[in-house]
């Protein structure tokens, strides 16, 4: 089979499945399976592009002619090199895994007809995004994640905060596209081409653009980037979003579509290699993002929220390595977190599932322990996340922090956010794992991801978890493949150079021990000890209300002021035009009184004013 | 009288005056007398139709031109007038007296303007316009409510001597400036500055016939104090003869028309404005007809001070396309009357609903006075304002269009009266074949110079080349 | 007498006719203030024709024409005012308001 | 001419259908709807049979037909299409065609509503494809009128009021184009109304294009709904009934946007090079303040009446900034709203017919109860956020390509006016389509197959134009040159 029919299938099958399942969404055990089948078939063929490369082999394009404009063509099709081919099989693999889980998952679900068919679309604009050859596909079906991503947050419409979430989600990102999409207009607008590999390679020839040219560009780029992969300023959207259902949180808003980002970063590498400025921008950012979202997990009790909030932390991690200049070690990163995180919400979905709330404390004390597998995950998960030596996101974490060593400020800032890391991770462990059924902890929320009271551990449940657990564990053990496939030389820090790491994460989990996993471990933080930072966390630093209050509230106060112009002047100037033409034509019309010698008074003066004019002006 | 078939067309209207005369005089019923008039009218029609491409003078010296000039305006006056007596089959806002004598006047004054569009002698010209006003002037009295009728008489006929006395004295200023009254002669001997004064008085009498500004305030009191049949007439053939006679006069400047144009430009505006503006507020829809019919003197007075033969043709096109518009909104009131009430805008509520045709052409005669297609009101406006802008006044046509907008408003009045208010206890109209006929023949006249205007545009250019 | 003199006469007697229309409050007077503005006509004519040397006859039957006119003229609108009289029993001009501009249906009174 | 008239058999199938439905009874009602379904149908067949033919490598204008009407006058009926026309005329058919199927269930005066919206379509074939100023006038203004019974009748809220505003608004934009029109005749030396011809360079001297070209503009300007002279749209679109509301936003307002491209732009370009900055600048207004206006806005045509405003202002935009992807962007966006708002207005109309409520606050989750209906709406939402699959999102990128490269910071402005429109439109989404059920509206039903046709028809060619935006920008590029 040549490429481009194997591409045909990658992205053809999706395609059809989304419509397949739009169709007969009414059948919903039809949709589902149809859409399980057609994203097999997908992660195939994105398989099949992956096993047939050899490290290093040049990128192979199939495309064709989209659309004409600024005189030049704008391709549509597939680029398969090492990054996208990478990024593509994570996106299948665990698209499959997530769809396998929501079988199960959503089982009962009397909506999840359209749920698999949005599912599929996701799946379709995700994979055309990561295998687009020129930037404006990229954009275009950036946009279409971001679509999905509405879709399936508000996927249960009647609640309100669901809906809500959707909108905040797509408004926030929507910003950020805007900056993305002059950047891409203005890159456009320097290069005359749109395609990527050509980019690249004008790029890392310097003196092909203007640098402050590239600076303004990466930096449009790097809005769009904050908002897709949730950065400060931007990041408020993602904890929100775990109004969708958990799969969604799993496979969108931790795995890929908030990666997507982190990957048009990695995309453009060699272009944001240009420009110092935006780097450090980047830095400063991804470094702030990856603190502040810390502190925010350190102190949320709903589970899921502790995983978005890492989530956040961990798209700062990787920002902070690629910014730093290791494609390497922010793509690997990339790769794993995608992996541990997607198991670590589907971990947190089972829980949730099965207990009804989303609470973590109210979760360990309704004994979910007991559920093996799905605590295994759990853990496993959680330590590679923590950073636990061995486990996945060791590997990746290692390469981001040892690409900092020169940068003592933001080194400080990985080392406190890996720290806060570990603490947050194993709190979530032991709380789940040791109970402490006296504690004075209260559970907090109401539950809320428990849309029926089904319980299943079927296969479809466990299938995805264990996977994904074992690649959690292994995938780490491949850095040096996956460099090879993307073309780069892996660098193994040697372990005097991890040693400050492992020493950081082991510091944090032995805290996160001392403060919930002991025996009458009171459970409830050191955080709690001081009050008000307590109450910052807890609140996500209050940005969220200085959001609403700024900028809502600007939007509404702008809207309001339009909307009284438009009724009171604009409108009402016509009107007032309108009334004032009557009120002359009443003056006008009963000036026509009846009165003879008026009529004739008018006529005569008219015309003796007339001869007396003539008169004066034949003098003159 | 050396050629007497180039007098076609006054002939048979003479015949079809005889012939309303002896009705009258033997005393026979209203609607004899009406069937023999209308066979004389369409006569008329057909003989001035016929008469078209007659040219020649009929007198030994040039008192009285047949050219394309008279011929073309003698068919629009004609026209007037069958659809006039057509209309005045349903005589019931005519006292009944006098139902069988009315259509003498018609045909004395039709036979006034018609001599009046050919005269080109100064004491032609004037008794021309006294003979057409007389027959206007009685009819304007026969409204069957009497104290209406008299008193549309009584201003339209004080206003028209006192105006005619001015045009009279601004006539014999001329003589005394060019010490002839041939017109031609007057055109070539210079244009003095007594000639102008002579002239702008002699507008008087002229703008009076046009319904202009400043003489314009009959018009309102009188469409609506007079019978419909006779308003008809007056807001119609009235119109074509003013045109014909204005452009003779306005001639007679020579090369001199800088200060008349200046004079007409304020005129036309101000007739425009006033109608328009006054027409706003009318109930009663002839007397809304009446200060249309102020405007629509502006608009044609556009045509009239550019003093090309683009101005003119465009004049004289937008007057001919005029007569069939009136005609249906005329036809309306007609029709809607009650025991010769004049119909307020009111009294047209549900008319889609009450007689589904006449809405039809209400409809039409109120797009085509405003200057929508199909109708050819705005092919005229078109021309009228080609002609403007020809002359160099671009600000005057925006004045124009303005004021078109805002006439809309009033006609859309109308539409709004006819389209959507539900008829209420208004009874159906059942429209008399004579009326379902003279409604057909006009719209479809309307529709068709509305879609195709280029005959009537080419007759209206013809005639305009005599001039110019 | 000069031509200007004989203008001037016409003048005034139009100027006083016109006077006479605006300022009269009796229709008859108006009516008479009329036939006054079509003399001064006359008189222009006459004088055109005395002090200019044209064709002596065109003035004199203009103004001939012109009275049989004015007469036939006075004939109609003294039938109408008559009329008028009988309906209301006053030729007053201000008693004509019957047709204005007042919003009212006046016709359908 | 061997060849058969098309565009005069185009031209005259709406007119036939306008005289068959006058002479056909009122009570047959079917009959008179189902004579101008397939009058809409036929259009259509023979507006794609237009494209077909059109010549897309040769450009200009096509398929010419050239009569003489005022022969004396330089007045000829020329007819003919070029890329932009055939578009816009497919458009029209589109529009019409589908129009007549969502007014399937009218039964107020049908014979009438039918017979004015026979006249509208007429009027605005004929624009699209007149070549001569007198003839493009004509059906200018044949098209405007029937609007104001068409609303004035079949309306809801106000009805009568905003057709009259609606009216003349309009006709105060036809008074400036009077003396604009015939000034570019007259100067022209008074011998031909042919655009062609006066498109000629050297025609028109530069101060007369300067002085004449604002009043082309905006007189054109206020039917496209140019801030600040688009109070009448919103305010019509609320009280039209569907079918003329989906010709109002759908193809009317487009006559202002062709007459500017055709006729102000296409002869005037060095008046249109003066004040395109000027206009540039009331374009990006109307589009940031139609989006914020509409943002406030509670009733479901209001919200899409400003969105219009909105949207067209990106029309204008692109077509200030007079460079080939900003025009061609511009057409294309007059095409991608035509289709959507059609869409939008038959979505909310279905709604509407079977509610008699308009107010978004009054309902709730209707995509649980009428979830066909309902998607019709959240398509053409998401058209009208620019989303990528759907034609609008192409026309805008283009149009913020150019206006970017021409006025940098209109162009930012433009763009992120993107996020208020998604903030409003998601605003009216999550109010009414989504969130709590309102159990006042349990008892809707989902369309008919009869209505759901239409409304599918619209959303295939928005997806159509949104896959495969080449098709529509080779057509449009054979006249702008932005192949």
């Amino acid at each position: 089979m040549s490429s481009t029919s194997i591409g045909l299938v990658l992205l053809g099958a999706p395609l059809m499945a989304f419509f397949v399942a739009l169709v007969v969404f009414r059948k919903n055990h039809l949709a589902a399976m149809m859409t399980v089948l057609l994203s097999g078939a997908a992660t195939c063929a994105s398989a099949v592009f992956l096993l047939a490369t050899k490290g290093g082999t040049p990128a192979e394009q199939a495309s064709r002619a989209w659309i004409h404009a600024g005189g030049t063509s704008i391709e549509f099709g597939i680029l398969l090199d090492g990054k996208t081919l990478i990024m593509g099989t994570v996106v299948s693999v665990i698209t499959l895994c997530v769809q396998v889980y929501s079988l199960s998952y959503m089982s009962h679900d009397p909506g999840r007809g359209r749920f698999f068919a949005f599912l599929a679309l996701f799946e379709w604009a995700m994979l055309s995004f990561v295998y687009s050859p020129s930037l404006m596909q990229t954009f275009v079906f950036w946009e279409l994640v971001g679509l999905s991503s509405f879709f399936l947050i508000g996927f249960w419409y009647r609640k309100p905060s669901a809906i809500a979430a959707a909108k905040k989600a797509f408004i926030m990102t929507r910003i950020g596209d805007v900056g993305l999409f002059i950047g891409l207009i203005l890159l456009f607008q320097t290069a005359h081409t749109l395609d990527i590999q050509t980019l690249n390679t004008m790029s890392v020839a310097t003196g092909n653009f203007d640098s402050g040219r590239i600076e303004l560009i990466t930096l449009l780029l790097f809005v769009g980037i904050v908002g897709k992969s949730a950065q400060f300023p931007l990041h408020t959207w993602l904890p929100d979003a775990m109004e969708g259902p958990t799969p969604v949180s799993a496979l969108l808003h931790s795995a890929t579509m908030v990666a997507a980002g982190v990957f048009l970063f990695a995309r453009f590498h060699p272009l944001f290699m240009q420009a110092e400025l935006t780097l450090t921008v980047v830095l400063c950012v991804a470094t702030f993002t990856a603190v502040l979202s810390s502190t925010m997990a350190m102190v949320a009790s709903d589970m899921k929220r502790v995983f978005a909030y890492s989530s956040i932390s961990q798209l700062g991690f990787m920002l902070m390595g690629l910014g730093a200049g290791s494609l390497f070690a922010g793509y690997f990163h990339l790769t794993t977190h995608a992996i541990f995180k997607a198991l670590l919400f589907l971990c947190a979905g089972a829980f949730i599932h099965e207990y009804g709330t989303n609470d973590t404390v109210a979760i360990g004390r309704a004994g979910a322990r007991k559920l093996r597998v799905i605590t295994l995950g759990l853990i496993i998960g959680g330590g590679a996340l923590a950073g636990f030596p061995l486990l996945a996101g060791f590997f990746s974490k290692e390469l981001i922090i040892h690409s900092l060593h020169d940068k003592p400020l933001f080194l400080a800032g990985a080392y406190l956010a890996s720290f806060m890391t570990a603490y947050y991770t194993f709190r979530v462990i032991f709380l789940v794992v040791f109970p402490n059924q006296d504690s004075a902890v209260q559970v907090e929320e109401p539950p809320a991801d428990s849309h029926d009271d089904h319980h299943s551990s079927s296969l479809p449940l466990h299938a995805p978890i264990l996977l994904l657990t074992v690649g959690a564990i292994a995938v780490g053990w491949f850095g040096d493949s996956i460099a090879s496939v993307l073309g780069l030389v892996a660098y193994h820090p040697s372990l005097p150079e991890m040693a400050p790491a492992i020493g950081v994460a082991l510091g944090g989990i032995l805290i996160a021990w001392f403060d919930f996993g002991r025996k009458s471990a009171p459970q409830t933080g050191f955080i709690s000890k001081l009050a008000p930072l307590h109450t910052l966390f807890k609140n996500g630093w209050y940005l969220d209300v200085i959001y609403k209050k700024l900028f809502v509230g600007a939007a509404q106060a702008v809207a309001g002021l339009l909307f009284g112009t438009e009724n009171h002047v604009l409108d009402k100037a016509s009107d007032m035009l309108g009334q004032g033409t009557l009120t002359i034509g009443e003056t006008t019309g009963k000036a026509q009184s009846g009165r003879l010698p008026l009529y004739i008074g008018l006529a005569a003066l008219c015309f003796s004013g007339a001869i007396i004019a003539l008169g004066l002006e034949m003098m003159r | 009288m050396s050629h007497p078939e180039l007098f076609c067309p006054e002939f048979a209207l003479l015949l079809g005056a005889l012939l309303s005369f002896a009705c009258a005089a033997i005393g026979t019923k209203a609607r004899t007398a009406w069937l023999v008039s209308l066979a004389a009218a369409i006569i008329t029609v057909g003989t001035s139709a016929l008469a078209l491409p007659y040219q020649g003078h009929p007198f030994a010296t040039d008192i009285y031109a047949v050219d394309s000039f008279s011929q073309v305006l003698k068919l629009g006056i004609s026209l007037a007038l069958a659809f006039a007596i057509a209309i005045s089959q349903r005589q019931d806002s005519t006292r009944a007296s006098a139902r069988t004598e009315v259509h003498f006047f018609f045909y004395l004054s039709a036979l006034g303007m018609m001599m009046l569009v050919s005269a080109t002698e100064l004491l032609t010209l004037y008794i021309a316009l006294e003979l057409s006003a007389y027959g206007l002037y009685i009819l304007a009295a026969l409204h069957r409510r009497e104290r209406l009728g008299s008193e549309a008489a009584a201003k339209y006929i004080l206003f028209g001597a006192a105006a005619s006395a001015i045009s009279l004295y601004g006539i014999s200023l001329i003589y005394g400036a060019a010490q002839t009254t041939y017109i031609p002669a007057i055109a070539a001997s210079g244009g003095s500055p007594l000639l102008i004064a002579g002239v702008v008085l002699t507008l008087a009498g002229v703008l009076y016939k046009l319904a202009a500004f400043p003489v314009h305030s009959w018009a309102p009191d009188t469409y609506q104090g007079a019978p419909h049949e006779a308003s008809t007439f007056l807001a119609t053939a009235s119109k074509v003869a003013a045109v014909g006679l204005l452009l003779r006069v306005l001639s007679m400047a020579g090369g001199n028309t800088e200060h008349l144009r200046t004079m007409l430009i304020v005129v036309a505006i101000l007739s425009m404005s006033v109608g328009n503006l006054s027409a706003l507020f009318q109930k009663d829809f002839k007397r809304l007809l009446g200060f249309s019919a102020v405007a629509h003197a502006g608009y044609l007075l556009l045509g009239l001070l550019s003093f090309s033969k683009l101005g003119a043709a465009a004049a004289i096109f937008y007057v001919l396309t005029y007569v069939p518009i009136v005609v249906c909104a005329f036809l309306v009131v007609a029709a809607v009357s009650h025991n010769g009430a004049n119909p307020s805008i009111a009294s047209l509520a549900g008319l889609y609903k009450r007689s589904p045709f006449l809405g039809l052409v209400l409809l039409v005669a109120m797009f085509g006075l405003a200057g929508i297609p199909p109708t050819p009101g705005l092919a005229g406006k078109w021309f009228l304002f080609s002609a403007v802008i020809d002359a160099g006044h671009l600000w005057l046509v925006l004045v124009a269009a303005v004021n078109a907008t805002i006439s809309l408003y009033y006609y859309l009045l109308v539409v709004k009266a006819a389209y959507l208010d539900p008829p209420g206890e208004y009874p159906d109209i059942k429209l008399s074949p004579t009326y379902s006929i003279t409604a057909f023949v006009s719209v479809a006249l309307v529709v068709f110079m509305g879609f195709y205007p280029a005959p009537i545009w080419s007759m209206a250019s013809s005639a305009a080349a005599v001039l110019f | 007498m000069t031509l200007e003199g004989a203008l001037l006469l016409g003048l005034m007697l139009f100027s006083l006719g016109l006077y006479a229309v605006l300022a009269r409050r009796n229709l008859i007077g108006i009516l008479i203030g009329i036939e006054l503005m079509l003399n001064a006509a006359n008189i222009n004519f006459l004088a055109f024709n005395y002090f200019i040397p044209t064709d002596p006859a065109v003035a004199q039957i203009i103004v001939l024409v012109v009275i049989g006119l004015a007469a036939a003229e006075a004939a109609i609108a003294l039938a109408i005012i008559l009329k008028l009289y009988r309906q209301r029993n006053s030729v007053d001009v201000d008693a004509m308001q019957l047709l204005r501009s007042t919003g009212a249906e006046a016709s359908n009174e | 001419m061997s060849e058969l008239p098309i565009l005069s058999i185009l031209l005259l199938c709406p007119l036939v259908a306008f005289l068959v439905t006058l002479v056909l009874p009122e009570s047959k009602a079917t009959a008179i709807k189902a004579v101008n379904a397939v009058a809409g149908l036929v259009t259509l067949v023979l507006s794609v049979i237009v494209w077909a033919q059109y010549d897309e490598t040769a450009g200009g204008y096509q398929m010419v037909e050239d009569i003489p009407w005022v022969a004396d006058l330089g007045i000829r009926y020329t007819v003919a299409v070029d890329g932009v026309s055939v578009v816009l005329t497919l458009l029209n058919a589109i529009v019409f065609f589908t129009g007549v199927l969502s007014m399937w269930t009218l039964e107020k005066r049908v014979k009438e509503f039918f017979a004015f919206m026979g006249l509208l379509v007429f009027g605005v074939f004929g624009v699209f494809i007149s070549l001569d100023i007198f003839v493009f006038f004509f059906f200018y203004e044949v098209a405007v009128l029937p609007m104001y019974p068409l609303i004035a009748i079949w309306g809801s809220t106000r009805k009568e009021y905003s057709a009259m505003k609606l009216t003349l608004f309009l006709m105060v934009g036809s008074a400036l184009l009077f003396p604009g029109l015939i000034a570019l005749f007259v100067e022209s030396g008074g011998q031909t109304w042919n655009l062609v011809a006066l498109s000629e360079p050297g025609t028109f001297s530069e101060g007369f294009q300067i002085f004449v070209y604002p009043l082309l503009y905006v007189g054109f300007g206020i039917l496209a709904g140019m801030w600040p002279f688009h109070s009448w749209s919103p305010i019509g679109h609320v009280a039209a009934p569907t079918a003329v509301s989906m010709l109002h936003a759908g193809v009317l307002m487009k006559l202002g946007a062709f007459g500017i491209l055709r006729i102000a732009i296409g002869v005037l370009p060095l008046g249109a090079a003066y004040w395109a900055p000027t206009f540039a600048f009331m374009a990006t207004v109307g589009i940031v303040y139609g989006a914020f206006v509409a943002m406030r806005q509670t009733d479901f045509k209001y919200v899409i009446g400003f969105s219009s405003v909105s949207h067209m202002g990106i029309v204008l935009l692109g077509l200030n900034t007079l460079g080939i992807d900003g025009t061609n962007g511009a057409v294309f966006q007059m095409f991608a709203h035509g289709v959507m708002t059609a869409l939008f207005f038959s979505a909310v109309g279905f709604i509407y017919d079977q509610t008699h409520d308009r107010d978004i606050r009054h309902f709730g989750g209707l995509v649980g109860q009428i979830p066909v209906a309902s998607s019709f709406f959240i398509v053409a939402a998401l058209c009208g956020m620019g989303v990528p699959g759907f034609a609008s999102f192409w026309a805008e990128l283009l149009v913020f390509i150019e206006a970017l490269r021409v006025f940098p910071l209109l162009g930012i402005a433009a763009i992120a006016g993107l996020i208020f429109t998604a903030a409003y439109i998601l605003r009216v989404l999550g109010q009414a389509i989504f969130g709590p059920k309102n159990p006042d509206w349990d008892h809707l039903v989902e369309p008919t197959a009869w209505l759901t046709l239409p409304r599918i028809i619209l959303i295939a060619v928005l997806l159509f134009f949104g896959f495969a935006p080449s098709v529509m920008l080779d057509m449009i590029g054979s006249v702008t040159g932005g192949k």
